[in-house]
């Protein structure tokens, strides 16, 4: 593969982790969803990109799928959804943006550690990808652990199923990419209509607002 | 064939267990269970006994069953024919006795099946020949007796009881497992054969020995293991806790026996010190709490943690002796324990149907609310009351021959080189000897306050004489007690097989010593004649009342009792349980149980009365036990908070495990 | 021939016992009585109390039972059967191989144990008293006991009362420390078994420090007459044990001629005066203890019995 | 295409969801599900006499044939039972018709995935019917739609999302491990292929993958830190779900792992998934342990004590060797039997008692006798006691271990114990004791129940020879 392939690549997958840091950097819900809007956009460059250069046209569904579902519906919907319930627009955090822009950079240099040195039989591009691929993913796990809002939590969970779709497509000649990208676009609004159906406004934690401090499982 | 007789028998009993599930509530039930129980086990006792007596060569048997390529493994030797006989006379007097006892039983349906399968999972635990068979009966055997004590499920204690007990027994069998998987090795060699083939290192038998003495010394009730045995033993139905108390603990003594003597290897000397520190202190604590109580059932359940201690501490010696070298010795050690195994399983279970009767004919067990029953109940009286004289040990009876034999193999010891078992021998006799008299104290409370005196209650008052199956099983049992106490040395020899395979020695035939005696050693260093001694008491007893009443006057007054000047006294100014062992209590308690009396003493002119309270502390239980259940509480209760948490705190969890696992792979390659 | 003869000694020995019990516990009361400057009763007083109580009705509490009845005869039989086996003139019993000093030890264990529970039988506050007490004591003193027997045992190889007395009498044991503090240690149990001061006091009347007389409260006529009996025929058993194993000169071994018997008769009768007149000059020189002191004396009698085995584990020399 | 067993295992399921979701009417469509988890479970048997040769996506071999021959009779069971639960549910009014309709189908999708699971022959086909599997379960979790339940069904899907995304990466690493010895394509991600040239992976990619894959599944089969979705969905879902999580999901999620298992155990270079396994599992075993003391709920007591098994099972294959290998696979079976049959029981005696509250049941065995020593049964066969076949896997894994790991064995044993003296503590507040609750007589399916219980007692006793060889087959192949 030509030099210049592999920059691109590189590019975008790096710009992915990028994303994923200015996600975690986010305190205004609105701003997160734009973000996200992005870094879905970048993702389906990057796989527009795979497809191109591993010239496997299925890629280009995939593709399509992630920028008309990620990059345009779930943000609609997800903005729709906060107006409606009159979820507030502060994201309560649990760890100040400093320290989780540390952890994320442990994270980071962690997933190098352990990539970089796993793939030396794999062929650069796909050893590069998987490194991004697994800081992506890590910085999703992140999110959602570090986040209370239930939809920056969703917005957590989404990225780092791109981080998976990166790495799904950075695998050369992978089958089935395709059902599992539309897979998890299912699992995704599952989540969405969830959120919307028990209407929860926060958080994850229950199911409604009333019930916060209910009986939970056997608290006495 | 003897094997083939008694695994057939298991099976029988087995099958009569699902009879009595079918059976259940109806009338006839208790009638067919017990009396097939009964039969069943009288041929299994004469399978038994013909094997022993026929000092054949062990004959085994390989059945397709438990795991699968390994086979279950059934073995009769000298050693479980003779267990197999105690299981069996034990079964035989229980059931007689459960056939009337058994009639006065609110919930049969919850005994009878699992008295059969009780019975069959004894039976099997004796003629196991591989570790998975032995174990399955062994638990099948723990669990049975469980349902047994919850048979009455309503009385919370009873429920505890059965608690503590099954905890403690899982807890054995587990020790087990760890023992056999350490003699079975890595490539899994299950089969006794196997491992008596494998001879093991010293260390790794040692360890062997030590784990089974704490897995078969927990179910046989050796201190501080014994907390199980006074609360599950008393809450069984009267004929099951005698077959507890005199059967189940001797299985477990087997147990122990087939492991140290047979499968642990050459042993080392010091592996008795062990258990004889153990069985010492198992004899004197277990009668000192004995002589505590004021429950007839728990006494009598404190006191087979006594006498189990004198059965090791026989094993005991038999080991260092064995180990040293001294294998007569070792012989007399050994036949003097396994003696005392089937005297106990004799007048254990001969007082436990006493207080069976007792139970019925007052609905008590509680000393303090009896009293009086030799007038109503006197045949009863008269077989416990030689059931009391045998565990305490007094001639002619049986409990004396075999811890005279004890005492002997104790006067033996001297010659040991080791210096560790010179020191520790003198002083495990001295606590035998203490344990010998404090148990006959401990019988006059028990035999007193319950038969003797005054009635203390209207209970006690209208009691009536029980029935004629259960005075036949302990008539049977009382009998027993004195032919061995008066012919030991035919059971001393039928003995000999036993000891012979297991150490490769035998004390000497006893059946041609003059009149009858028996000589453990020599003639000139000690012996023993049980009916010589019979017969003169006989005959001087006799001879006195004879003469004085021929001679002297026979005339009897009956008269109020001394009064010392305060008429009529009422049956509460009696001495009680309490107040009887009081000395005592204040002798060896005080420093033991931290036993605490205070006195009330109103002021002259208040009417209120006088109080003395006592408190009694259990030192083991307070020491070792409480803090292991306050730890596990306080253990699950912190843990409990991570039912509660959130999902993002669940999802944290996981977020940490992940990192961590990834962390240790790029430290680790 | 030989059987006949050892038959009969054997009977001369029962019947000696039998008739020298009473007469010694007359001697003790009556030098007792004269070191306290007291004239006393006459020696054969005992013998005068036996005969007026059987004569006598036995008076029989309501709330008693059969055994209260039995119990007498088993405890005489017991003890009798017991001071039978010990070589008084002479060793070798026909029959002295029954039962060895263990067994005449349990012998009136069980003679206690009948006791006691006689003292439970009516059901007054006085023999429960008794009993309670009787079995605290017993409770040490056997124990004590049966470490002293370890201890001659040990040293003698047998615990036949016969070997252990001729190997006593023989010049093969020499003093030794074991044998020293098993002496003290047998004297005490023996003060204490036999309820004689400092641990009991065998006169007293006074409910509430008596033990043995508690017991024995409700007995009377013969009842109470074979009690009497048992009680100074266990006396004489101990003196007769300290004599035999700790005195063991004069004492005949088997096979020997009669007028040699007669001499060794002669040799017992003068230890038991002076075992009786030591005793006397011992209970009147010193005062009976409270109840609870009596553990710790029986205590230090088992250490000295314990000590002494010890000793004969660590090596034989001791 | 000619039927054939394997399609038939897939397929009934497929069709009879379909009919049921368009059928209503609870009475036929009740019969309709015993009838269809019939059929399955005659299709699986057949596959011990005609078993097709592994193609692209299907595989049959030893190893996952236990698991289907298992996840079928379970299903069958189960369906059986719910015939009688589910009718008491309508009386109730607890669920109304249209729910029960679609609880049927999903019944039925539930078992097509998990079958689907079992034989896929393909990584990435197995990920996605055990998404299917978990998202179906979701579903009934929140059937009841109480605040509790939906809150279960909640934790469930998100815990449960979150595992899948993990599992995936671990599937693609896999891939990519597989990638530069077989070649790009389907091959790559086939088991038949992978096992047979897993020697030649790079060994570091394949620990990645690993990791990711033993949480990713390791979620699903509910082992500590990972388990917190497992006592809610258990407790708050209808019974027959709760067996059936049980007894069956849990399996294929850990058979999943197995056969990556397998894979590591392949490359010599690879670390030894063993201590991770082992780690977790005894994580799993004395934190279950310790959890159940303090239990309320009686379906929430009967949920951790299967995160404290699965946590055994984990720790048996985690030791490795024949004899570990052979108890875990025995420890797995007995545990479904048994564990599905405390379910049935738990359900029926929530049905009569009216609560799943254990203190406001009691003297169980006085008020409904057969429920209670049914339950009793249970409870000592999930304890490790014989008769029963626990006892003989926990025989084999103790021995076995202290001869290998003698530490391992004390805290292996430690957990065992923790966790049968709390068993015993709430069972004796059920079972024993004064009666509380309602005495009326259970109108209750006993059948599935005894025929569980009646197995796992003969397999103590007596297992036979053709079962012994193939437990010792996928014994070896787990190696």
């Amino acid at each position: 593969m030509s030099r210049i392939d592999f920059d691109i690549a590189h590019l975008l997958a790096g710009s992915l982790v990028l994303i994923s840091f200015l996600e975690l950097y986010q305190d205004r819900l609105y701003a997160l969803l734009n973000v996200f809007a992005a870094h879905a956009l970048v993702l389906a460059a990057s796989v527009a990109w795979q497809a191109f250069i591993q010239d496997a046209p299925h890629l280009y569904v995939t593709a399509a799928i992630t920028l008309t579902f990620k990059a345009i519906v779930i943000p609609v919907a997800l903005h729709r959804i906060i107006v409606r319930l009159g979820i507030h627009r502060e994201i309560e955090k649990v760890v100040g943006v400093g320290a989780a822009m540390l952890a994320g950079m442990g994270l980071v240099a962690l997933s190098m550690v352990v990539m970089l040195r796993v793939t030396h039989g794999a062929d650069p591009l796909a050893r590069e990808d998987l490194a991004f691929a697994l800081s992506v993913v890590l910085l999703g796990l992140l999110m959602m652990v570090t986040r209370r809002n239930a939809v920056s939590q969703v917005i957590g969970f989404m990225s780092l199923e791109n981080g998976l779709v990166l790495a799904a497509t950075g695998a050369k000649g992978m089958p089935l990419v395709v059902e599992i990208s539309v897979a998890f676009s299912i699992l995704i609004a599952f989540i969405v209509i969830g959120i919307f159906l028990f209407r929860i406004r926060e958080r994850f934690d229950t199911v409604d607002v009333q019930v916060i401090d209910r009986f939970r499982g056997e608290r006495r | 064939m003897t094997l083939t007789i008694a695994l057939v028998c298991a099976a029988a009993l087995l099958a009569l267990a699902v009879v009595g599930v079918i059976m259940g509530r109806s009338p006839a039930s208790t009638r067919v269970v017990y009396g097939a129980s009964l039969i069943i086990a009288a041929v299994s006792f004469i399978a038994g006994l013909a094997h022993l007596l026929g000092a054949t060569a062990p004959v085994s048997l390989t059945l397709p069953l438990g795991v699968p390529w390994l086979g279950a493994h059934f073995r009769l030797d000298a050693l479980s024919a003779f267990f197999l006989i105690v299981v069996d006379l034990g079964a035989m007097s229980a059931s007689l006795f459960a056939l009337g006892y058994g009639e006065h039983e609110t919930a049969p349906q919850r005994v009878l099946p699992f008295y059969a399968a009780f019975l069959a999972g004894m039976t099997l635990v004796v003629l196991a020949d591989d570790a998975y068979t032995f174990l399955f009966s062994w638990e099948f055997m723990s669990l049975t007796s469980w349902a047994l004590v919850v048979s009455h499920p309503r009385i919370a204690e009873n429920v505890r009881a059965g608690y503590v007990y099954l905890v403690m027994a899982s807890f054995g069998t587990l020790t087990l497992l760890f023992a056999f998987g350490l003699l079975a090795g890595p490539d899994g060699l299950y089969t006794f054969a196997q491992m008596r083939a494998a001879h093991p290192s010293a260390a790794l038998g040692a360890l062997a020995l030590i784990l089974a003495l704490i897995g078969a010394g927990s179910k046989a009730g050796i201190v501080p293991l014994h907390v199980w045995l006074p609360l599950a033993h008393p809450a069984a139905p009267s004929h099951v806790s005698a077959l507890m108390s005199g059967v189940m603990t001797k299985v477990a003594v087997y147990g122990f026996v087939r492991v140290a003597f047979e499968l642990a290897g050459p042993p080392a000397w010091w592996w008795s010190i062990v258990v004889l520190a153990v069985a010492g202190a198992t004899t004197v604590m277990g009668v000192l709490y004995a002589l505590m109580q004021h429950d007839l059932k728990r006494l009598l359940a404190y006191h087979t943690v006594e006498n189990i201690g004198i059965i090791f501490i026989g094993l005991g010696l038999s080991l260092a002796f064995n180990a040293n070298g001294l294998p007569f010795a070792a012989a007399l050690a050994l036949t003097a324990a396994l003696l005392h195994v089937f005297n106990h399983s004799l007048f254990k279970s001969l007082l436990f149907f006493g207080s069976g009767a007792v139970l019925t004919a007052t609905g008590e067990r509680d000393m303090e609310h009896l009293g009086g029953l030799i007038h109503r109940m006197p045949q009863t009286a008269f077989v416990v009351l030689v059931g009391c004289a045998a565990i305490s040990a007094l001639p002619p009876l049986n409990g004396f021959v075999s811890e005279w034999l004890t005492f002997q193999a104790i006067l033996l010891s001297p010659q040991l080189p080791s210096w560790g078992l010179k020191l520790l021998v003198p002083g495990v006799g001295a606590l035998l000897a203490l344990s010998a008299a404090l148990a006959a104290a401990c019988f006059v409370k028990a035999y007193g306050v319950t038969f003797l005196g005054r009635p203390r209650t209207p209970a006690a008052e209208r009691a009536s004489e029980t029935d004629r199956f259960s005075l036949a099983a302990m008539f049977f049992l009382a009998a027993l007690c004195l032919v061995v106490g008066i012919l030991p040395g035919v059971f001393i020899d039928a003995l000999a097989p036993v000891s012979t395979a297991l150490i490769g020695a035998r004390m000497p035939p006893q059946i041609g010593a003059q009149w009858l005696s028996i000589v453990p050693i020599a003639a000139s260093r000690s012996s023993y004649d049980g009916l010589l001694v019979f017969l003169f008491m006989l005959l001087t007893g006799t001879l006195a009342a004879f003469a004085i009443h021929r001679l002297a006057s026979d005339r009897l007054r009956r008269a109020p009792a001394w009064d010392c000047g305060y008429p009529d006294l009422s049956p509460a100014t009696q001495y009680t349980a309490m107040s009887f062992a009081q000395p005592i209590r204040r002798v060896f308690g005080t420093f033991v149980f931290r036993a605490r009396e205070q006195v009330d003493m109103p002021p002259p002119g208040d009417m209120r009365p006088a109080r003395l309270t006592v408190r009694i502390t259990d030192p083991i239980w307070d020491l070792l036990y409480a803090p292991l259940v306050v730890g596990i509480g306080a253990v699950a209760d912190r843990l409990n908070r991570l039912q509660f948490l959130t999902i993002r705190q669940f999802l944290s969890l996981v977020f940490c495990a992940l990192v961590i696992l990834l962390l240790v792979l790029a430290i680790w390659s | 021939m030989v059987l006949i003869r050892d038959l009969i000694i054997q009977g001369v020995q029962m019947m000696l016992v039998l008739l020298l019990a009473p007469l010694f516990t007359g001697f003790v009361r009556k030098v007792k009585a004269r070191l306290l400057r007291r004239q006393g009763p006459p020696l054969i007083q005992p013998y005068l109390d036996l005969i007026r109580l059987t004569r006598k009705d036995v008076v029989l509490a309501e709330s008693a039972s059969w055994l209260f009845r039995v119990i007498p005869y088993l405890v005489f039989a017991a003890t009798w059967v017991a001071v039978a086996l010990v070589p008084t003139f002479r060793t070798g019993l026909l029959f002295s191989w029954s039962a060895d000093l263990i067994a005449i030890i349990a012998l009136l264990g069980s003679a206690r144990f009948f006791l006691a529970l006689a003292g439970l039988d009516v059901g007054t506050s006085f023999g429960g008293i008794g009993s309670s007490r009787e079995v605290m004591i017993a409770s040490l003193a056997e124990p004590a006991m049966i470490m002293i027997v370890f201890t001659l045992a040990l040293i003698a190889g047998s615990t036949q009362l016969s070997n252990v007395a001729e190997f006593m009498a023989s010049p093969q044991v020499g003093l030794r420390v074991s044998l020293g503090l098993a002496l003290i240690g047998l004297v005490m149990v023996a003060i204490a078994e036999n309820g004689r001061v400092p641990v009991d006091n065998p006169a007293t009347h006074l409910e509430l420090t008596m033990v043995h007389e508690a017991m024995v409260l409700e007995y009377s006529g013969r009842h109470l007459a074979l009690i009497e009996l048992s009680s100074s025929l266990k006396l004489l058993l101990y003196v007769s044990l300290l004599a035999c194993l700790f005195a063991p000169w004069g004492i005949e071994a088997a096979g020997a001629s009669v007028p040699t018997l007669a001499l060794g008769a002669a040799a017992y009768v003068g230890k038991l005066t002076v075992g009786g007149f030591l005793l006397a000059l011992f209970e009147t020189s010193i005062a009976k203890m409270r109840v609870f002191r009596v553990p710790e004396f029986l205590g230090v009698a088992l250490m000295l019995g314990l000590l002494a085995t010890l000793l004969r584990f660590m090596s034989g020399s001791f | 295409m000619t039927f054939d067993a394997l399609t038939g295992v897939l397929l009934i399921p497929a069709v009879a969801a379909a009919l049921l979701a368009a059928l209503p009417g609870y009475r036929v469509t009740a019969r309709l599900n015993v009838a269809a988890t019939t059929l399955t479970l005659i299709c699986a048997l057949s596959l011990f006499f005609s078993r097709p040769e592994p193609g692209v996506y299907l595989l049959v071999d030893d190893l996952n044939g236990t698991f289907i021959v298992l996840t079928t009779f379970v299903g069958f069971t189960t369906s059986v039972f719910s015939l009688s639960y589910i009718g008491h549910e309508l009386e109730t009014g607890r669920l109304t018709p249209p729910f029960v309709r679609f609880y049927h189908a999903m019944y039925q999708v539930l078992m097509f995935a998990m079958n689907l699971a079992l034989i896929a022959n393909n990584i990435g086909l197995m990920w996605v019917a055990i998404e299917l599997a978990t998202l179906t379960t979701v579903l009934m979790v929140g059937i009841y739609r109480t605040h509790e339940a939906l809150e279960a069904a909640w934790k469930y899907f998100i815990l449960g999302s979150v595992g899948i995304a993990l599992a995936l990466f671990g599937t693609i690493l896999i891939y990519m491990a597989a990638r530069p010895v077989i070649g790009e394509g389907l091959a790559a991600m086939e088991w038949t292929v992978l096992v047979t040239h897993a020697g030649a992976f790079d060994p570091a990619l394949l620990d990645v993958a690993f990791v990711f894959l033993l949480l990713g599944y390791g979620t699903k089969v509910g082992l500590a830190p990972l388990h917190a979705w497992l006592p809610d969905a258990h407790a708050e879902g209808p019974t027959p779900i709760s067996a059936v999580l049980s007894g069956l999901l849990l399996n294929v999620a850990l058979y999943a792992l197995l056969r990556f298992k397998m894979l590591l155990a392949v490359n010599a270079a690879a670390l030894a998934p063993g201590p991770l396994m082992v780690t977790l599992g005894l994580l799993s075993l004395v934190f279950a342990a310790f959890m159940l003391y303090r239990r309320r709920d009686i379906k929430r007591l009967f949920a951790y004590s299967s995160i404290e098994h699965m946590g055994i099972i984990a720790f048996a294959f985690g030791m490795g060797g024949p004899i570990a290998n052979f108890a875990g696979l025995l420890h797995m079976t007995m545990h479904s039997l048994t564990k599905s049959a405390i379910f049935f029981a738990v359900g029926h005696i929530a049905q009569v008692k009216g609560t799943q509250r254990i203190a406001d049941m009691g003297g169980l065995t006085e008020t409904h006798p057969a429920l209670g020593w049914a339950l009793i049964l249970g409870v000592v066969a999930i304890a490790g006691l014989p008769p029963l076949g626990i006892f003989m896997s926990e025989f084999l894994m103790v021995t076995s271990t202290f001869a290998r790991a003698p530490l391992l064995a004390l805290v292996l044993v430690f957990g065992i114990l923790v966790g049968v003296a709390a068993l015993f503590l709430r069972l004796n507040s059920i079972a024993f004791g004064e009666p509380r609750g309602s005495s009326a007589n259970a109108q209750a399916s006993y059948a599935p129940m005894f025929a569980h219980l009646a197995l796992v007692l003969a397999a103590a006793i007596y297992m036979p020879p053709a079962l012994v060889a193939w437990f010792q087959n996928v014994a070896g192949l787990l190696g």
